[in-house]
C-alpha cells in the first residue's frame, strides 16, 4: 500500500505515510525517559506515528522495547518527557484510563484471563460498550439483556476476524498458543482503540502462521483504520508490513526510516542486525 | 525510669514474639504457607518441658532439651502427612489444613492434658537484678529471653548464610526449581525447615510459660497470631525482619498499654500494623517485588 | 448465535441449581418444621446455617471470584450484627411489626458493614496477596476492639454514644442497648428460618447476577491477571473495592440475621476463629464455586453437632474430618484413588439400586 | 470433575451428620430417672470451668444414684464459651429429653440458653452463671452462685468494714461479663463508701499474658491494695509478675480467684495473704466438703474448685426439692417446671458453698460470702 514515506519535522524524526501526512499524528513522544533507581532505562525516546501507520519498534534483547511499551500504557510513569495522544497529554492517568483514550495492548507473555471463556475474554476488552450499571444487573432490567446482546454479537463479530467463533465457550487458558495470541489481539481490539501496540505477536508462530499473521495486521489495520505499533524479532514480518521503524538500544533511539533505510543503516547493522550476522 | 522499665518489658515480650515470628518466617519463605498451627507447636513445647520438670524432677536443660526433640519431630512428621501431600494443592487449601492442624493439636493436648491450668515451673530461677537503686528491677526470665533470642538470631543468620544446609534452604526459598535442577533435595529442605522451625517453636514455648507461667491447651494461639503478625510487620520471608517486627510488636503493644490505654492496645497494635503496611507494602524489611510486565 | 445460547445455558443451569437445591432444602426442612419431624438440635441450626450460608457466598466473592484472601470477614459480620440489632430494639415502640424490623434491622446492618467495607477496602485493597491478609485480619481484631469497648444507649433525647467507659448518661426510661464487652442482652428472638432462606436468596441473586454481568466480568478479570484487566480499561481499584463492599455488606446483613436468633451477642463471638470457620467453608466448597459453599457451610455447622455423641473426641475428630477432606480433594494421588472407588461405584450402581431401592436418590 | 468429587463428599458428610442427629433424637427414651442436663465449656479457653462443673455434677449424680432414691441421668454438654453453641448444646439436651437442666456453666452462654429454657418452660439452676441478665425476668432460672452485683458490692463493703486499704487499684478483664459486672458495682459501693481508687487497668482475651503495665500502674500510684475480680488464671499471672518486680500490696479477690490452689506446679507462696470472698473452701474440716475433695482428688486427679462444688450443690438441691414435691420422673419437664419453682423459692438448702441457703423469687440465691485469706497454702477464714 503506501510505500512512499515522508520525513516528518522536528522533534521526532520519524517517517509517517504519506496519507497520513496531513492528518495530525496519532501518537507524539518528546524527550521521554525513565530512570529505575539510577540506572537509565529509556531515554530521549521521540515517536511520532500516523492515523493509519504500521510502524516496528525494533532492537536486541534489553533494548527496552517493552520499557516503552510500559510508559506508553502509563504501565510505569515517565521520569521525563511527554506523551501526547491524539494531541493531548496522558500524563497521571491510569492505565486504565490511557486505554479508554485509545491504547490498547498486548503482552510478551500472554496475558489472558484465563479461567475466563474466549467470549468472556472479549467481553471484559467490551466492559466500556456497555451502559449498564450494578443495579441494573442485579435486578436485571431489560437494558441489562440489550446491552448483553449487543455486546455479544460484537464479540461474535470481532472472533470472526480469525475465525475463532467456535472457540467462544473455550476456557482462554486452554487454547494452543497461537490462538491465544490471536485472542489478545482480539481482546485489545475490543477496547476500540485507535493505537494498537504488539509485543511480538509472531513469538512462537512457524513462518506460515507468522504470513498469515502479518496479512491479518495489515487487515485489522484496513478495517479498523488504527495505528499500529509493534516489537517484533521477526525482521522478516517487520521489513514486510511496517512503514516506518525505529530502532533502539540501550533505551536510546539509533536509527528511524522505513524499512529500506534501516535495512542499510550501518549503525543498525552493527548493533543489531551486525551482530546476528556474525553469530 | 518507667519509660525504660515499658521498654525491657516490651524487648522482652517482643523477643518471644520474634523467636515465633523466626518459624513462621522460615516456613513461609521455603514453602509459601502460613503454618497456622505453629503457635500449637508452642504450646506442646511447653507442655513436655512442664511435665518433664515438674512432674519428672529433670534439670531445666533436660526439660528444654526434650521438648525441642519432640517439637522437632511433630513439626517434621506434621509437615510429612498434612502438608507434604499438598505441596502441589493451591496455597489456600495448605491453609485451611493447617488450621485443620492447629485444631487436632489443641483438642489432643485437652485430652492428653486436660483443661486445667499448669503453672509453669521457672527454668530460670526466681532472681532478679536491681539497677539504679532499686529503681529499676529486671527478673532474670527477661534477661535470659533477650539473650536468647538474640543467640538465636545470631546463630539462625550463620546457618543460612554459611552452611550448606543453610544455603540450600535459600535457594529454595528464591526458586524452587532451579534449586531442584542445581541437585537440591527440596523435599528434605522443606522438612529440614519444618524441623527447625519447631525446634524454635519449642524453646519460644518454654520462655513463654517461664515469663508468663501459665499453661494450657490454647496457649500457643494468641502468641502465634502475635508472632504471625510480627512476621509480617517486619517482611515476611525475612529472618532480620521476624526479628526486628517481634520486638517492635512486643514494644509497642507494652507502649500502646502504658501510654494510651490498656483496654484497646490491641486494636493499636494492628492499627500500626496497617500504617506500616500502607506505607511499606511489604513490611520493614521485606523486598518489594515488582511485578513484571 | 448457537455458541451464545450455550455459554448462558452453561452458567445458569449451575446457577438454577443452586437455587434448585436450596429452595428444595427449605422445603424440606420447613415442611419438617411444621410436621414437627424435626430434631430440636436441627431446627434450632436452621437460622445459623443461614446466616453461615450467607457469609460463606459473601465471603466466596472476595477470596473465589475476586481473589483476595480475606481472613477478617467476621468482623463485618460484627459490625452488621451489632447495628443491626441496635436498630431493631432502637425502633421496638416505633414498629410493632417484628418481621420488618428484623428486615430494616439487616438493611441497617448491611449498610454499616458496607460502610466499614469502604473504610477498610480503600487502604486494605492497596495491598496485595498475604499482606493483604493480614491487614483485613487486623481490622477484624480492631472492629472486636473497638465494639468491646462501645456503649450505646437510647432514651428520649435519642441515641447516646460514648467509647472506652459508659459515659452515654441516659434520661430516666432509657436503656443500654450495647454495652462494651457484655455486648447486647436480652434480644427478642425476631430471625425465622423463612426470613433466613429469604436472605439466602436474595444474596445469591445479588452475587449470581453480579458475576455474570459486565461488573463480574471485570471482577474476574482483575483476579485472573491484574495489569491485562488494566490495559482493557478495567478500573481495577474501583472494581476490587465494589467486590469488597458487596461482601462486607452481605456480611453485615448475615450478621443481623445472626445475632436476632439468639437473646444475647458479644463482640468476641465475631473473631479470628469465626472468620476462619468462613474460610474453611470457602475453600471447602471450591473457589468460586457458590453451592459449594452452601454445601460446605451447611455440613461443617452440623458437623461438630452430629459428632456430639463422641463426648470429648468431637472436636477432634472434627479436625481430622478437615485434614482429611483437604487431603482427598487436592492430593493428585489420593484423589485417583477416590475416582477409582468412584467407578467402582457407578459400575456397581445398577446392583445397589435392585438391592437397596431408592437409596440412591439421595445423590 | 474436582467440584463433583467434593460435592459428593460433602452430600455423602451431610447425610451421615443427618442420619447420626437422628440416632440422637432415637436415643430419647423415658426412663426410670429425671434426665437432667447442662451446658458449659468442656473445649477451648474456657474449658476448665465447663469440666469441672461437669465432675462436680457427676460425683453428686453417682452418689444419689447409689443411695437407690431418687435417680438422675446427667448429660453434659460442651458450649465451648458460645452463645450459638450453648443454644446447639441445649437443642441436643432437649432432643434427648431433659427434664430439669443445670443451664450453663458461664454467664453469657448461660444468657443465651436461659431465653431458651424459659420459654420452653424447662427450670434451670445455673451452679455458677452469675450475670443478672441470666434470672432477669425469668420465672424458672435459678442460681447457685451469688450474682455478680453482690459480689461487687459484698467486696467493697469487707474492704471498708475491716479498713484492708485505703487505695485501691483495680485489674479488670474488659471483655468478661463476669469480670466488668463486679467491676462495676464495686467502683459504685466504693465511691458510695469513700474508697479511693487510684489505678484501674483492665485487659482482654490474647491479651493477658503480660501484665507489666497494668501492675506498674497500680505500683506507681501507690495503690495498697488491689482487687482483682477475674478468675485464676490470670489473676496466677498477675501474682507470679508482681512478685517479679518485687511488688507487694494486699490482693482481694472474688470467687472466681478460688482454684488458685490447686493448680499445678503454683508457688502458694505467691498468693500468701491473698484474700478473697468465696461460698467454697476445698480445705474445709467439713466432712461433706472432705468427702467431696477426696472422691473428686479421686476420680479426677485434681482438687476440685468452686465451680466443681456449685455444680455438685445443685444436684442436692435438685434431689431436696424433687423429693420434697414428690415429683416423679414420668412427669414433663413443664410439670417439674412449675414445682421446681414452688420448691425453690420455699426451701431451705445446707450445701458444700454455704448453709440454710434460701431464694427468692428472682432466682437469686442468699448465701453468705465467707472472706478467706490464703495463709500457707490454705485457707483460713478472714472472720
Amino acid at each position: 500500500m503506501a510505500s512512499k514515506v515522508k520525513l516528518v519535522p522536528i522533534p521526532s524524526d520519524s517517517v509517517i505515510p504519506e496519507r497520513d501526512i496531513d492528518k495530525s499524528p496519532i501518537l507524539e513522544t518528546h524527550h521521554l525517559g525513565i530512570d529505575f533507581g539510577g540506572l537509565v532505562a529509556v531515554d530521549d525516546f521521540n515517536l511520532t506515528i500516523g492515523r493509519t501507520e504500521i510502524a516496528g519498534l525494533i532492537g536486541p534483547n534489553g533494548a527496552g522495547k517493552t520499557t516503552i511499551f510500559n510508559l506508553l500504557t502509563n504501565v510505569y510513569q515517565p521520569t521525563r518527557g511527554t506523551i501526547l495522544l491524539d494531541g493531548k497529554s496522558t500524563k497521571g492517568l491510569k492505565t486504565s484510563q490511557v486505554c479508554k483514550l485509545g491504547i490498547a495492548r498486548t503482552f510478551q507473555n500472554i496475558r489472558l484471563f484465563s479461567a475466563m471463556t474466549v467470549m468472556e475474554n472479549i467481553l471484559v476488552g467490551l466492559h466500556d460498550e456497555m451502559d449498564y450499571n450494578v443495579l441494573t444487573s442485579i435486578i436485571r432490567l431489560p437494558g441489562f439483556f440489550r446491552s448483553e446482546r449487543i455486546a455479544r454479537e460484537r464479540a461474535m463479530e470481532l472472533l470472526s476476524i480469525f475465525n475463532m467463533e467456535d472457540l467462544a465457550d473455550a476456557e482462554a487458558g486452554s487454547l494452543p498458543y497461537g490462538a491465544q495470541r490471536r485472542l489478545e489481539i482480539l481482546r485489545a481490539l475490543a477496547t476500540n482503540p485507535c493505537l494498537l501496540l504488539l509485543d511480538e505477536p509472531a513469538a512462537g508462530m512457524n513462518p506460515s502462521e507468522t504470513e498469515e499473521l502479518m496479512e491479518n495486521i495489515r487487515r485489522i489495520r484496513d478495517m479498523f483504520q488504527i495505528a499500529v505499533l509493534l516489537i517484533e524479532h521477526d525482521m522478516n514480518l517487520v521489513m514486510g508490513i511496517c512503514e516506518g521503524i525505529c530502532v533502539v538500544n540501550y533505551g536510546k533511539v539509533i536509527a528511524k526510516g522505513d524499512p529500506d533505510q534501516i535495512k542499510n543503516d550501518p549503525v543498525v547493522i552493527e548493533a543489531y542486525l551486525g551482530k546476528k550476522g556474525a553469530k | 525510669m518507667a519509660f525504660l522499665n515499658f521498654l525491657i518489658s516490651g524487648i522482652s515480650l517482643g523477643s518471644i514474639y520474634a523467636i515465633i515470628a523466626l518459624g513462621y518466617t522460615m516456613v513461609y519463605g521455603i514453602a509459601k504457607m502460613l503454618n497456622f498451627a505453629h503457635g500449637d507447636v508452642i504450646m506442646v513445647g511447653a507442655y513436655i518441658c512442664f511435665y518433664a520438670v515438674a512432674r519428672y524432677k529433670l534439670p531445666p536443660l533436660v526439660g528444654i532439651l526434650a521438648a525441642m526433640a519432640v517439637c522437632t519431630v511433630l513439626g517434621i512428621i506434621v509437615e510429612r502427612l498434612a502438608y507434604k501431600p499438598l505441596r502441589a494443592a493451591p496455597s489456600l487449601a495448605v491453609l485451611i489444613t493447617a488450621i485443620g492442624v492447629s485444631y487436632f493439636l489443641q483438642n489432643s493436648a485437652l485430652l492428653l492434658w486436660s483443661s486445667n491450668p499448669k503453672v509453669f515451673p521457672s527454668v530460670t530461677g526466681m532472681g532478679k537484678i536491681s539497677l539504679f537503686g532499686g529503681q529499676l528491677t529486671v527478673s532474670l526470665v527477661t534477661v535470659v529471653t533477650i539473650i536468647t533470642c538474640i543467640v538465636i538470631m545470631i546463630a539462625l543468620t550463620w546457618f543460612t548464610g554459611n552452611t550448606k544446609m543453610g544455603k540450600a534452604m535459600r535457594a529454595c526459598s528464591e526458586d524452587k526449581g532451579a534449586a531442584q535442577l542445581m541437585g537440591i533435595n527440596v523435599n528434605s529442605t522443606i522438612s529440614m525447615t519444618f524441623a527447625i522451625g519447631s525446634g524454635l517453636a519449642a524453646i519460644a514455648g518454654v520462655l513463654l510459660c517461664s515469663a508468663y507461667p501459665t499453661l494450657v491447651p490454647t496457649t500457643g494461639s494468641m502468641p502465634g497470631i502475635k508472632a504471625f503478625t510480627a512476621a509480617v510487620f517486619g517482611g515476611i520471608g525475612s529472618i532480620p525482619g521476624a526479628m526486628l517486627g517481634g520486638i517492635l510488636l512486643g514494644v509497642i503493644e507494652i507502649f500502646a498499654k502504658a501510654y494510651i490505654s490498656t483496654q484497646v492496645s490491641d486494636a493499636i497494635v494492628f492499627a500500626v500494623l496497617i500504617v506500616v503496611l500502607l506505607v511499606k507494602p511489604a513490611g520493614l524489611l521485606g523486598k518489594q517485588v515488582r511485578e513484571k510486565v | 448465535m448457537k455458541t451464545k445460547n450455550k455459554t448462558l445455558n452453561k452458567t445458569s443451569r449451575m446457577n438454577f441449581i443452586t437455587y434448585g437445591v436450596v429452595i428444595a432444602a427449605y422445603a424440606i426442612l420447613q415442611t419438617m418444621v411444621s410436621t414437627g419431624s424435626i430434631s430440636s438440635t436441627l431446627k434450632g441450626m436452621l437460622v445459623p446455617i443461614c446466616a453461615y450460608v450467607v457469609m460463606a457466598v459473601s465471603l466466596n466473592l472476595t477470596v473465589g471470584v475476586l481473589g483476595e484472601l480475606s481472613l477478617g470477614h467476621a468482623g463485618f459480620m460484627s459490625v452488621g450484627a451489632f447495628t443491626g440489632v441496635t436498630a431493631a430494639i432502637a425502633l421496638q415502640d416505633a414498629i410493632p411489626s417484628g418481621t420488618l424490623r428484623l428486615c430494616i434491622g439487616m438493611v441497617v446492618g448491611a449498610i454499616f458493614a458496607a460502610i466499614a467495607g469502604v473504610l477498610i477496602g480503600i487502604p486494605v485493597l492497596r495491598l496485595k496477596g498475604d499482606y493483604l491478609a493480614i491487614v483485613t485480619l487486623a481490622f477484624g481484631e480492631i472492629i472486636k476492639s473497638i465494639i468491646n469497648n462501645l456503649y450505646v444507649g437510647v432514651d428520649a433525647n435519642g441515641m447516646q454514644l460514648s467509647f472506652l467507659s459508659d459515659k452515654t448518661n441516659l434520661a430516666e426510661g432509657g436503656k443500654l442497648i450495647i454495652a462494651g464487652p457484655m455486648g447486647i442482652g436480652g434480644i427478642t428472638k425476631l430471625s425465622t428460618f423463612t426470613i433466613g432462606f429469604v436472605l439466602v436468596m436474595i444474596t445469591l441473586v445479588i452475587v449470581f447476577n453480579l458475576v455474570n454481568s459486565r461488573t463480574g466480568r471485570a471482577i474476574k478479570a482483575i483476579r485472573d491477571n491484574r495489569i491485562a484487566a488494566e490495559s482493557v480499561g478495567i478500573n481495577v481499584t474501583k472494581y476490587r473495592l465494589m467486590a469488597f463492599v458487596i461482601s462486607a455488606a452481605l456480611a453485615g446483613a448475615a450478621g443481623t440475621l445472626f445475632a436476632e436468633n439468639y437473646s444475647t451477642v458479644v463482640a468476641n463471638k465475631f473473631d479470628f476463629n469465626t472468620s476462619i470457620l468462613v474460610l474453611v467453608f470457602v475453600v471447602l466448597g471450591g473457589l468460586g464455586n457458590m453451592l459449594g459453599s452452601i454445601i460446605a457451610a451447611a455440613a461443617l455447622t452440623i458437623l461438630p453437632e452430629a459428632l456430639r455423641q463422641f463426648a470429648d473426641y468431637r472436636m477432634l475428630i472434627y479436625a481430622i474430618v478437615l485434614i482429611l477432606v483437604m487431603l482427598i480433594t487436592n492430593n493428585p494421588t489420593l484423589k485417583g484413588y477416590l475416582n477409582i472407588i468412584k467407578q467402582k461405584l457407578v459400575r456397581k450402581k445398577p446392583v445397589a439400586q435392585t438391592a437397596e431401592g431408592g437409596a440412591d436418590n439421595g445423590k | 470433575m474436582k467440584h463433583t468429587t467434593k460435592k459428593l463428599l460433602a452430600f455423602a458428610m451431610v447425610l451421615t451428620m443427618l442420619m447420626s442427629l437422628c440416632s440422637v433424637f432415637a436415643l430419647a427414651d423415658e426412663g426410670a430417672a429425671f434426665k437432667l442436663g447442662g451446658t458449659g465449656p468442656l473445649t477451648g479457653g474456657a474449658a476448665i470451668y465447663g469440666n469441672a462443673a461437669a465432675n462436680g455434677a457427676k460425683i453428686a449424680v453417682d452418689e444419689i444414684n447409689a443411695e437407690g432414691g431418687i435417680q438422675f441421668e446427667l448429660r453434659y454438654e460442651d458450649d465451648a464459651h458460645d452463645a450459638e453453641k450453648a443454644v446447639n448444646a441445649y437443642n441436643t439436651l432437649k432432643d434427648w429429653g431433659m427434664q430439669i437442666s443445670l443451664g450453663s456453666v458461664t454467664s453469657k452462654p448461660c444468657e443465651a440458653t436461659s431465653a431458651e429454657t424459659f420459654a420452653d418452660r424447662i427450670f434451670a439452676l445455673t451452679p455458677s452463671a452469675s450475670s443478672t441478665a441470666t434470672t432477669e425476668g425469668k420465672d424458672n432460672q435459678f442460681q447457685m452462685c451469688f450474682m455478680d452485683p453482690n459480689q461487687g458490692s459484698a467486696s467493697a463493703q469487707y474492704i471498708f468494714d475491716q479498713s484492708l486499704g485505703t487505695k485501691i487499684a483495680i485489674i479488670w478483664k474488659n471483655d468478661d461479663v463476669y469480670s466488668k459486672g463486679i467491676r462495676d458495682t464495686f467502683v459504685e459501693k466504693a465511691e458510695e463508701l469513700g474508697l479511693e481508687i487510684v489505678s484501674e487497668t483492665e485487659f482482654a482475651d490474647g491479651n493477658d499474658q503480660d501484665f507489666s503495665v497494668q501492675i506498674s500502674d497500680a505500683q506507681s500510684n501507690g495503690a495498697d491494695l488491689v482487687f482483682l475480680p477475674m478468675y485464676y488464671q490470670p489473676a496466677s499471672l498477675i501474682l507470679a509478675q508482681a512478685a517479679g518486680v518485687g511488688y507487694a500490696p494486699k490482693w482481694f479477690g472474688v470467687d472466681g480467684m478460688d482454684g488458685i490452689l490447686t493448680m499445678e506446679g503454683f508457688d502458694p507462696a505467691l498468693a500468701e495473704g491473698v484474700m478473697l470472698l468465696t461460698p467454697f473452701n476445698a480445705d474445709s474440716e467439713d466432712e461433706k466438703t472432705v468427702a467431696f475433695v477426696e472422691k473428686y482428688q479421686e476420680l479426677y486427679g485434681e482438687i476440685p474448685n468452686q465451680f466443681a462444688a456449685d455444680a455438685y450443690d445443685c444436684v442436692y438441691a435438685y434431689k431436696q426439692a424433687l423429693e420434697a414435691a414428690g415429683a416423679t420422673p414420668d412427669m414433663s419437664a413443664e410439670e417439674l417446671c412449675d414445682l421446681m419453682i414452688e420448691q425453690f423459692t420455699s426451701m431451705t438448702f445446707d450445701g458444700l458453698t454455704g448453709e440454710g441457703m434460701t431464694w427468692d423469687a428472682t432466682g437469686a440465691v442468699s448465701k453468705s460470702p465467707k472472706g478467706m485469706v490464703i495463709q500457707d497454702g490454705a485457707y483460713v477464714g478472714l472472720d
